[in-house]
Formats: structure tokens, C-alpha cells, sequence
């Protein structure tokens, strides 16, 4: 038996979660019928409870078992008010004040709009950049609805208050993130002070540090997902859809490193999925894939390249001295087939996969860094307002080919520096 | 609240039931808001009464002190909440209502038809008029029914009102803690003890060291010989090893989870969980709210 | 943080679980190399972390974490002490002052064996029948290793304390058992004070009470299981088999009773699953299906029936007013297919069966009674040394043939009593 | 402990870990034994370091009073526990250990090259000893170890020592409690505090209500006119809000579970969890056992 007790901020989310609550029932205002009210939106939500099961028994948690009901009850609320076809949980970050939930979405085809008021709010914050008009031949183009913004991304401080739609990202914005470390405070619109300067607001950050996540973390079980029409080779980047012949994924595999690969491509150091040609005003469609191909068009400008969608983690890079990737499973006294396995990143503090028989499901909780290896400054400040510089490859075996080429402008400064990073999200 | 009822969880397993992850949520948030919406100074969870179509969901508060007159608040889905009225009836109905065993239909509304006339035992009259395939002799019990139900002699009472009675009923018998866990004060209000650290190990499996959470009735029958032993800010309730009949709670020490589990005989399904040497106790009832009245056979 | 609080009982159970923990590990008493011990034995034993998992999100446990881990430790060391080709957790009965955790298990093929001492010993505290004697034609013989016989049960008061054997089970023990009511005390080598009397020790009771229950309450899904070679209809008894094409149990069935069937045999009133015929010597084979039927072998006695092996248990009959069992799932939130299915048995409290995505388990916690729906008196005690008395049909629509015959003798008075429960376990 | 470990996992989720059903269990069981078998008075299970291979399992206890003598225990399965040994190396090794950023492998005997020369700080040096495909620049630098090593200027420290010392930094740095959780007694004793019924909601959310559980550091540094202020057996602690860099701890009150939880940024992975208005408080770390340097940075 216990006592309840209560406080005002605590009885107000109550009110919230109460409102969620009641959502799923049906109205039954008169006698027993059921009321139709206006058509909700039935998007697939994610197994939130099955997935927080597997995860605790491999040691990860979102929170109890109430709080992984009253998320599912958000997402669900969320699914309902919007076109989506598809909503899952991608994470937690923690701020300083407050932590962000973040749902990961994808709208139904053709549904998905504009951000409305939201990104224009977003838009006007930020300052220097024109990314919205029509891109020019100076600057990697946003990729729509594709690439890094292929999934929209929702976010509220508490389960049960209102889910914020985050902006796109553009490739300038990855690039700015990559440079800056920075702990999130946990209030969307608080500029980024940090060095060097992030020109725009802390939801660009996050919305930045998801795409880095989510395209460095984001793992299947190998097997489950295949190519369509064998595109795999060429490019990396083909339409990925479920093996209908899928039978699981070897046990003996799962728990080395090999049981899992890439669901996402990496993002390339121009802050795209899809490299964008600098030289021209060529923007390469990401599903053209013959277009990709260097060769074929003679570029002077060799593509960037990245570790490729559905390839083998057990080939990313190492951490500094450390593998990429830790793999484990739940249990060491029940049988292979009874155990969850699970791989969780060494890069990425807190992005873990699971997987149980057929079923897995990925998940961040952490608090948005990346972890370098490298002695106590995890990634060293570039040196402010330096001009031009020269990349330097670090940790990598192939050096980067630079070609002759104009002097570049701030926004190819901008373009190039990242580079140092490339691979690692 | 949120603790208690994770606590419930973890532990009152060793019942075989507990609450799934979704009733936890609802109740944590429902409940907040009838505490805070009835103003009740202390609330708390009591248990699932399962029905023949689905259940109820219990909760009691008082809204002064803890022996205050009890609220029952009832929930069919663990998010709205009513609050039980207290029913009026004469005490030999309530007792003939106290009687009735069959289980509960699940909805509050259900009539049960209280005879009134010098029988041995009530008669489970609303179930018959489920069974329509009942045989003759059971007809001819209909037969006899509405006859009184006709006359002076039958009442008419809800399902709300069997429920109120009953529950009354449980939580008198059942609501229990350790020794020491509450106080009397030198004005004789009762209040939780600040000091509880839970009771040894030697005191915590043995009955007399649980006490009801109620004003005392065996107490006053003590002679002051008897109560001179005891310790007035500390034994000023009845002991539930005084109940009667004798052999009705069941205790038992788990030493692999380190908790004591005490359980009613005549309330089948209700569960008292203390660990020793803290101050963690709770308990939850999970039943059809039919008490044992065989007792005898079962021993 | 947590200050550790310990007893010598506590410490003691505390010890046998760490050795139980040791025991999983392979000892490394060189310099790395694990030592093979004595080949142990590798039954399969029950995924009970799973299955704990399901029956939790249905609102039925056995305990916490902790305790489902220790008892899969318990179970797998059972499993590996004897030549068991399967184990499962069967389940809890509370006892007034010990609760008694059972466990069932099937021996491999040609390996069970006797009891050893501990048979003996249950067997010498029978004072009265003498069941261990090849059977007479006067009292229905025990069936071995099949029928009511055909798993094992070990039981121990406290997870870690070492498993006992119950004895197997004799007709005229189930029969005796059905006419009691009594708590368990938790002590199995208790005699059963009762009234009529029960002329064994609380092991026999025990024992009895499992077989009533597993035979009564153990379900499997439907289309999980079929008969080999279609016997289905003629005895009700085949072998059953898994079905190489089960692809799961519809949702629609499982929201209403019709997901379920039994997946065992009802006891007939004789106490055994098999039909024996007092008439005369000829004991049925139990795999013989030809010889039960009854038409063809012109018995003079009708043989007993009851609900068959794969029946729905939609059939069964109702308890006093109410259905047999009860359905529900885990939630009212989540998707159809998302959520837990079960059923739980009103005859039986306690007794509970759970489905999800091709999984399914059984299991009961409860005080080994049957609930009756009978006001006041769950069974009424019949007339104590009555003489023969004709079995009066209770809730049935077909009342009981009897056919003239000799003058009863005692133990004949023993098998016709009880068929006022037919079909109830 | 059975309780603490249930009620960590329940709440320390929202920090990302928790421990397994068999963590658990195994810590619950093996635990239970060490105390016994060390006679340890007060034994707290830690939390987990993540290593390279596997993890180390934490608890530290005391045999006498709280604040007494620190034992450290360390496990690598959770079931066979250890007592690390103290180590006895100079200040300045010490400090040099404390230095060292790279991962934990996991092995106990792994072997760290100390560098006492005067340099800014000391190099990763048994990592280079994995990579097999280092740099030139890399190369150089084994070159110059080895030539260290063979001098008298460098010590070679194995990984238990610079777990010792590191976990008692860690422990010293984070092991916190709310005010009045505990009392110093007339006598000088430090106590758990019986009267404790968990911060009020206002105290709760503000950092200065949490206190360092060892002798404080601070505290003397107080003038006469400051310490005035204090209760004498309530605040004979440090309060966290003095920590050096200001800013170490995160604060979070989250109304929906009713908890607090602080995380130490300073030591990524430990979080401190209270239920205001309850007794119960617990923390657990989970980590990698490297304390963050570039604070500047971040905040």
C-alpha cells in the first residue's frame, strides 16, 4: 500500500499522460456504441515494449516499464495526428537541463509536406546560410527527403508533452557539427556557443547529431535486408528492401561481429549520402546509380566514398587503438538460441542493436558525443579562422586525392574541412 | 506511489500475479489525479477483483487521519475512477449481501435479489438467470423466487452495492502492517513512524508481530493485566494472530528473496510482503473477492 | 547503494545458489584451459526468462528476475543430474507453511528408471493398497510411463535446494484425491489428515493434484500440434506431433476461447487417461486404439469418456455458471499482433496458458484446489462409510449407464464413486 | 541489497544501463557471500566498468563505520569477487596513473608503462602495443618508450593498481547522499539518519541538498561565520554544489517516474537517482572508468 503525493509540475504532465490515456479508448458517449470520431491516422508504431524487454536483458534501458508504456503511447499519439506510415523511437539524448526523446519518422508517400510554421521559426534563426532557395553550383545542395533527410525527426523534453518536428538538415549543417563539441543544454531554440561558432540553433545541432547517429549506428542483422534488383555493387545506395526469403541470422555470426551490417550509408564528408559534384551544376540523383559511377562520366573530381549500405560493421574503422564495435549477448547460461544479442558502438557511446530471433531494433541513449579514443580532448578544436587548409588524413590508410582546382570560396572551406572525419559518421 | 507500486511488482510475484506494464502506467497517472481531484490525504492501491467479464480495480484513501472513514474508489480499466457511495442497507441485509458467493459479474449495475425469509443460506439467484438450461428442480427455485421477490421479504441490490460491502469487509480483515510501523502520538493521533526500520529477523516471521490498521476490537477485551505488557504508542491495534479462526494467515520467509510473505486463507488471493530490517512492506489483493468459508476442511 | 543485510537461513539457500551459479561455469583450475569434467547430461530445458517475460505482461508471475533466473539454474541443473531428455517449470502450489516448486520432466528414451529409495520409501508409507503388485482384475492398474505417468515431477521447497522425485501416480490415488479438500502444508512426507480419509502422505497428494491438473489444464494452441497418421478421431489418445506447417494461431481465434485446445487427455473417472476394463483381465493398451472401441469388442461395460487430446477447450464444460476459462492479452494499446494472448482456467485458479508469435507455455501458481463454483462448500465431503452408493450425475446432460452386475467389492465402490466429477480433470 | 539492486534498475534506466536478470541474480547471490565472508559492516555494489574484453564489477564496503577505511571489491562475472589490494606507488605516480586516458582492457595483470620523465603528460603506451599498424610517427614514439623503460625514469603499473586508484578517485568524487540521510551523532558517529523521509520537492532539485558521504574537504576551508549557518549533525559534509569545475553535476527532476537524477559529467556514466519524499536513494556507475577532461569544452 502506499502513499500518493504529488507536486504541480509533476500533476501537470500527469494531466498529459492522462489525456494520452484516454486517446486510445474509443467514445462512448451514448448508450454503449462506440462514437467514430474524425479518421485517425494508423501509422505502424514500433514494439516499444518487445524492444525494452530485449534491451534490458542486455542491459540497456530507456526507463521502467512505465515509462516504456507511456512512450508508446506518445508515439502512437504522434502516428495519429500526422500522415506517417512508420514511427520508431530512435533515442534519448541527455542535456544539462533537460533530455530530448526523439522519435524517428517516415511520412506516408507524398504526405509529407512542409514543416509548416515550425521550419519556417527554424529557418529564420538561422542567420548566414540560404539553404532553402535553389541551391547554386558552390554549395552541396540539402538532400529532400532522402539521404540524411529520408526519416523526419520529432522530439519533446517529457513523454507526454507535445512532439517538435525537427528540420532538414543540410550538408553545411553536418559539417558545422562535426567540428564542435558540445554538450546539449536541453532547450531547442539556446544558440550554440561553442568554437568554432555553429551558426544556428541547438535543434539544428540535434537534428545534425541524429543524422551522424543514425548513419553511422543504425545496424541490421545480415541477411534480413537485400538489395533490389542487385544494385548492390555499383553503388552502395540501392533500394533496400526485406529478404522474402530471410530464415534469421546465424547464431555463430551474431556473436563474433559478423552477424551484422549497415542499415544506412555513411554520411560523406561533404555532410551528403550521395556525393555532390562541386565542379558542376550536375546534382546527382541518389537512385541513378549509373551516374555515380566515376568512370563512366570522367569526372576530374573523384567521388567521395564511404564504408556502403548493408556492409559488414566488422569493416569500420577502429576507434583510435579500439574495434568500432562491441558485441555481447544476455545471457551466458541459456542456450545460443534463447540469448538476445546485441553489438553496441564504441564510437557512438550508447548506440546498441539487438537482435532475437528474426526480431531486433536499434536505439541511442546518450548524450549526443562522439568518443574518439584519442587522449583527453575527444576531438581537437580545428585552429579558429585559419585560411584555406589542406586536409590531413587521420587514422586512414588512403590519403585524399586533391586535384588542381579554383581557389575555393568560404563555402568550399566549409565543404572540404570535414574530411578529416570521413567514415566515422 | 510510483515506488510502491514497482515494488508491489517485483515482489508480490511470489503470489503468482501482478500488475502488466500498462495498469502500472495507467494507475501511477490515474491515481495521482483522484488523489488530488477527492483531496485525499492518503491513498492507496488495494488490489484487482477478477470477475466473471473483466475486472475491478481498487483503491481506499482517507482524507484525515489513517483510521479515518475509509473512500473506495473502483475502476473498471484503471483510468476512470468512481467513487463507491456507501449503501444504506439494514445490517441483515448486509449481512445476507456479505453471504452471497458467487462472483461478480463485472458490472456495476447487476441485481442480486436478497431473500429475506428464515433460510439457512441465501440462494445464488442471479445466476440462474444466466443458466437457462437449469433443471427442474432449479426451476422450481425460480418458481419460489419471484414469489418473494414479489413480497415484503426480497430486496433488490446492486452489484455496486455487494462491492461496497464486501471490499469494507476485506480491507477490515486484510489491511495490515508490521509492529512499529505506525504511531500513536501523546494526543492519540495515529501516524506513520518515522523511526519504522522494519522488523528483525526473529520478530518478522512470526504473526504476532503484524498488526491491523484499524481502531482495535480485541484489544478493549484484554484485561489490564494483559495490557499492562503492552507498549501503548506501539500496540494500540489488534494483532492478526488474535483472528479468528485461528490458522487464517499464512506466513512464510523466503530466504532467496529476503522477504516475508503473509497470506489470507479466508481472503484467497491477498498478499502482505515485508522485508526485515527495512521499511519496505506492501501488500495487494488479486481474487474473485469470495471469502473461504471452509476453512475447517482445508486445515 | 545498498548495505547487504544477511541470516543464517538466508545465508545457507544463499550458498546453494552460488554453488548453482559455479556449477554453469567450466572450472579453469590450469593455467586457462578449460578441464571437462564427467560428461553432464544436456536435457532441454525450458526458455522460463521468456516465458516469465509473457506470463508478466499478462499479470502473472513467479516471481522477480532474480528468481526466474535462480530457478532456470535449478531446472538446468536437474537437467543435467539425470538422463532428462526435457525439463519445464510445471509450476508453484502454496503450502501453509513451505510452497512447493515443481518441475516436469520427461526422461529420455529407455532411461527413467525406478525411484530408486526415495520410491520405495513413498511406497512403504502406503499402508493400505499394494499397487506395486502386478494388478489384479479387481482395481484399475497403474499406467506406467504413459497416461497420468507420463512425465516426472521433482518438487523442492526453495529454489536451490535439491530436487525430489514424486512417486508415479495410481487410479486409486486420483480418485481418493478428487474426494479431499485440503491445503498443503509444504512438508511431503506429511500424512493427510482429511475427511474421507487419504491413506498417504502429502507426496501422494501431491502428486495426484498435478496430474489432475496437468491433465485438466495444460493447453497448446491451436494447430500447433497434430495426430500422427490421423488417429484423432478413434481414440482421442494418439500420438501427437508438431505440425511442420503450423504457422501460427490466428489472432481472431485466440481473442475468443477458440485459440485453444488441450493438449492432453482428460482423467477419466477410473483415474487413468486410458480406459481399464473391471470386467475382466484385459488391460488396454493404451496405443492400441482398435481394442477401445468399444463396439467392437461387445463389452457389456461402456467405456468412460471424456473431452479428448486437441479438443477445443471451448467444449469444456462450465464450471457451476461460469465458462471454464477466461481470455484476455496483455494489452489494450498495442496492435493484435503485438500483444500477449492467454487464457487462465476457472476450474483450476492459477492455472494459465500464454501465446505469442508461435510461442506459447503453460503454468500454474496456485494452492492445488479446485474451484467448484458451489456456494460455501467448494466440494461437499461425501457420506462418510456409506455403503455402495449409485453415482448421482451432477451438472451433466447424460446421466451414467449402469448395467447390472455382481455385488460390488470394496475397491469397485472406489472406482465408481468419483464419476460425479467426470470430465473435470 | 535485494531491494537497492530491484529498485537501481527500475530507475537508473533512464541513465541507459541497467543490469541484466543475471547480473543481478549473481550480484544478489555472490554479494550476500562477500559481506559474510569479508565481514563487511556496510557493502555497496558500485556499478560496472566497460572495458576493451568484458567488465569489471564494482563494490566497495567498510568493517567498521560509514565513513571508515574503504575495501574495494572487483568481479569479473559477477559471481567471483576479489578485494583489490592497495597499491603503494609514489604521489606521483599515482598521479600519472590517475592520468591515463586509455580504455581498461579487462586483465588485471595488463601492464602500464609509467613515464617519469618531465613531459606534459603521460602516452597511451600500452595501446601502441595492440595496433600493430601504427604510423611512423607512432613508431618513433615505441622507440622512445623503450628506451624509457630501460631507464630509471619510467615504472611499469599493473591494470589492478590503476583500477584501485582510479575507482577510489571515482568513489571519492561521486559517492553522494541527500542532506539528512545521515547524522553525526553526540558521539562523533556517522549514522543513518532513522528520521530521514527524503528531500521535499524544493530541496530536491536543487544541488546543494546533496552531500559527499566521506570526511569533508571543503568544509574546514569555511569561515567561522559561514559554518554558523550549519546544523552541526546534518551538515558535517561537502555539498556537491561546491565541486570544482563548477557545473560537474546535471540535475533533472522527471515528474512523470517522481525522481530526481543527478549524472556527473565529470565522470561520465554515474548517476545518482532520489525519490523525494522517500527514503530511497541509490546510484550505480556505468562507465568506462575515464574521467572527461575537456569540460571547457562542453559546457
Amino acid at each position: 500500500l502506499a502513499v500518493v503525493e504529488e507536486n504541480e509540475a509533476a500533476l501537470e504532465l500527469t494531466k498529459k499522460l492522462f489525456d494520452l490515456m484516454k486517446a486510445k479508448e474509443p467514445s462512448y458517449d451514448e448508450e454503449g456504441e462506440p462514437i467514430e470520431e474524425e479518421e485517425l491516422n494508423e501509422g505502424e508504431v514500433e514494439n516499444v515494449n518487445m524492444n525494452a524487454f530485449h534491451f534490458s536483458q542486455c542491459g540497456f534501458a530507456i526507463g521502467n516499464q512505465s515509462v516504456v508504456t507511456a512512450l508508446f503511447l506518445a508515439l502512437q499519439k504522434l502516428s495519429q495526428s500526422q500522415p506517417l506510415a512508420k514511427v520508431r523511437f530512435f533515442g534519448k539524448f541527455f542535456g544539462i537541463e533537460k533530455d530530448y526523446y526523439i522519435a524517428e519518422a517516415e511520412f506516408k508517400q507524398g504526405e509529407r509536406g512542409s514543416m509548416d510554421e515550425e521550419e519556417e521559426e527554424g529557418e529564420s534563426e538561422n542567420e548566414e546560410e540560404g539553404e532553402a532557395s535553389p541551391p547554386t553550383d558552390k554549395q552541396a545542395p540539402k538532400e529532400e527527403e532522402t539521404g540524411v533527410n529520408t526519416y523526419v525527426y520529432f522530439v519533446c523534453n517529457y513523454i507526454g508533452d507535445e512532439w517538435v518536428r525537427l528540420p532538414d538538415v543540410s550538408p553545411q549543417q553536418i559539417v558545422a557539427a562535426r567540428k564542435i563539441v558540445k554538450t546539449f543544454s536541453g532547450d531547442l531554440n539556446r544558440p550554440v556557443s561553442s568554437i568554432p561558432p555553429f551558426p544556428w540553433t541547438e535543434s539544428v545541432y540535434l537534428r545534425a547529431q541524429i543524422a551522424r547517429i543514425n548513419h553511422a549506428t543504425a545496424l541490421a542483422p545480415k541477411g534480413l535486408f537485400i538489395f533490389e534488383e542487385d544494385e548492390e555493387e555499383e553503388t552502395g545506395t540501392g533500394n533496400v528492401i526485406e529478404d522474402p526469403e530471410y530464415e534469421g541470422t546465424s547464431l555463430t555470426d551474431l556473436e563474433t561481429i559478423d552477424g551484422w551490417v549497415h542499415k544506412e550509408s555513411y554520411i560523406l564528408p561533404q555532410g551528403r549520402i550521395t556525393w555532390w559534384n562541386p565542379k558542376g551544376d550536375l546534382i546527382l540523383n541518389e537512385n541513378d546509380d549509373e551516374s555515380l559511377d566515376g568512370s563512366e562520366h570522367e569526372e576530374e573530381l573523384e567521388p567521395e566514398e564511404g564504408p556502403q549500405q548493408l556492409s559488414s560493421v566488422g569493416e569500420d574503422e577502429d576507434v583510435g587503438p579500439y574495434p568500432a564495435w562491441s558485441v555481447g549477448s544476455s545471457s551466458s547460461l541459456y542456450p545460443p538460441a534463447h540469448r538476445t544479442y546485441f553489438v553496441r558502438s564504441q564510437r557512438w557511446p550508447g548506440a546498441v542493436a539487438y537482435y532475437y530471433n528474426r526480431t531486433y531494433a536499434n536505439i541511442y541513449i546518450g548524450d549526443g558525443l562522439k568518443f574518439t579514443g584519442k587522449p583527453f580532448s575527444p576531438e581537437a578544436p580545428p585552429a579558429p579562422k585559419a585560411e584555406y587548409i589542406i586536409p590531413e588524413p587521420e587514422e586512414e590508410e588512403e590519403p585524399i586525392v586533391l586535384t588542381e582546382m579554383m581557389d575555393p570560396t568560404v563555402e568550399q572551406e566549409r565543404a572540404a574541412e570535414p574530411e578529416e572525419e570521413e567514415d566515422e559518421d | 506511489m510510483d515506488i510502491e507500486i514497482c515494488w508491489h511488482n517485483e515482489y508480490i510475484g511470489s503470489n503468482g500475479h501482478v500488475l502488466n506494464a500498462e495498469e502500472k502506467t495507467f494507475l501511477q497517472t490515474s491515481l495521482k489525479l483522484v488523489k488530488n481531484d477527492y483531496k485525499m490525504k492518503y491513498l492507496f492501491f488495494f488490489g484487482k477483483v477478477l470477475c466473471v467479464e473483466g475486472q475491478y480495480y481498487v483503491a481506499f484513501g482517507t482524507s484525515d487521519s489513517l483510521f479515518g472513514k475509509k473512500t473506495i474508489f473502483c475502476s473498471l480499466n484503471a483510468i476512470d475512477w468512481v467513487q463507491l457511495p456507501e449503501p444504506s442497507q439494514e445490517l441483515v441485509v448486509k449481512k445476507k449481501i456479505l453471504a452471497l458467493s458467487e462472483l461478480f459479474s463485472g458490472d456495476f449495475g447487476q441485481e442480486y435479489t436478497i431473500d429475506l425469509h428464515v433460510h439457512n443460506e441465501p440462494k445464488p439467484e442471479t445466476l440462474e438467470e444466466k443458466s437457462e438450461h437449469g433443471e427442474e428442480e432449479e426451476e422450481a427455485e425460480e418458481e419460489e423466487e419471484e414469489e418473494e421477490e414479489n413480497g415484503d421479504n426480497a430486496v433488490i441490490v446492486k452489484e455496486e452495492e455487494r462491492l461496497y460491502y464486501t471490499l469494507e469487509a476485506l480491507i477490515f480483515d486484510t489491511d495490515i502492517v508490521p509492529r512499529r510501523a505506525l504511531f500513536l502520538t501523546a494526543t492519540d493521533d495515529v501516524v506513520p513512524n518515522r523511526m519504522f526500520e522494519g522488523l528483525s529477523l526473529e520478530e518478522a516471521d512470526k504473526i504476532q508481530f503484524y498488526f491491523h490498521k484499524r481502531e482495535p476490537v480485541h484489544l478493549q477485551q484484554k484485561t489490564l493485566l494483559e495490557r499492562e505488557q503492552l507498549l501503548k504508542a506501539v500496540d494500540f491495534m489488534d494483532s492478526i494472530a488474535e483472528d479468528f479462526p485461528k490458522g487464517s494467515w499464512a506466513l512464510r520467509f523466503d530466504p532467496l528473496s529476503n522477504l516475508v510473505t503473509i497470506r489470507s486463507l479466508v481472503w484467497p488471493g491477498f498478499t502482505f510482503t515485508h522485508a526485515p530490517k527495512s521499511k519496505e512492506f506492501s501488500s495487494l489483493y488479486f481474487g474473485n473477492l469470495v471469502r473461504t468459508s471452509d476453512l475447517g476442511f482445508l486445515l
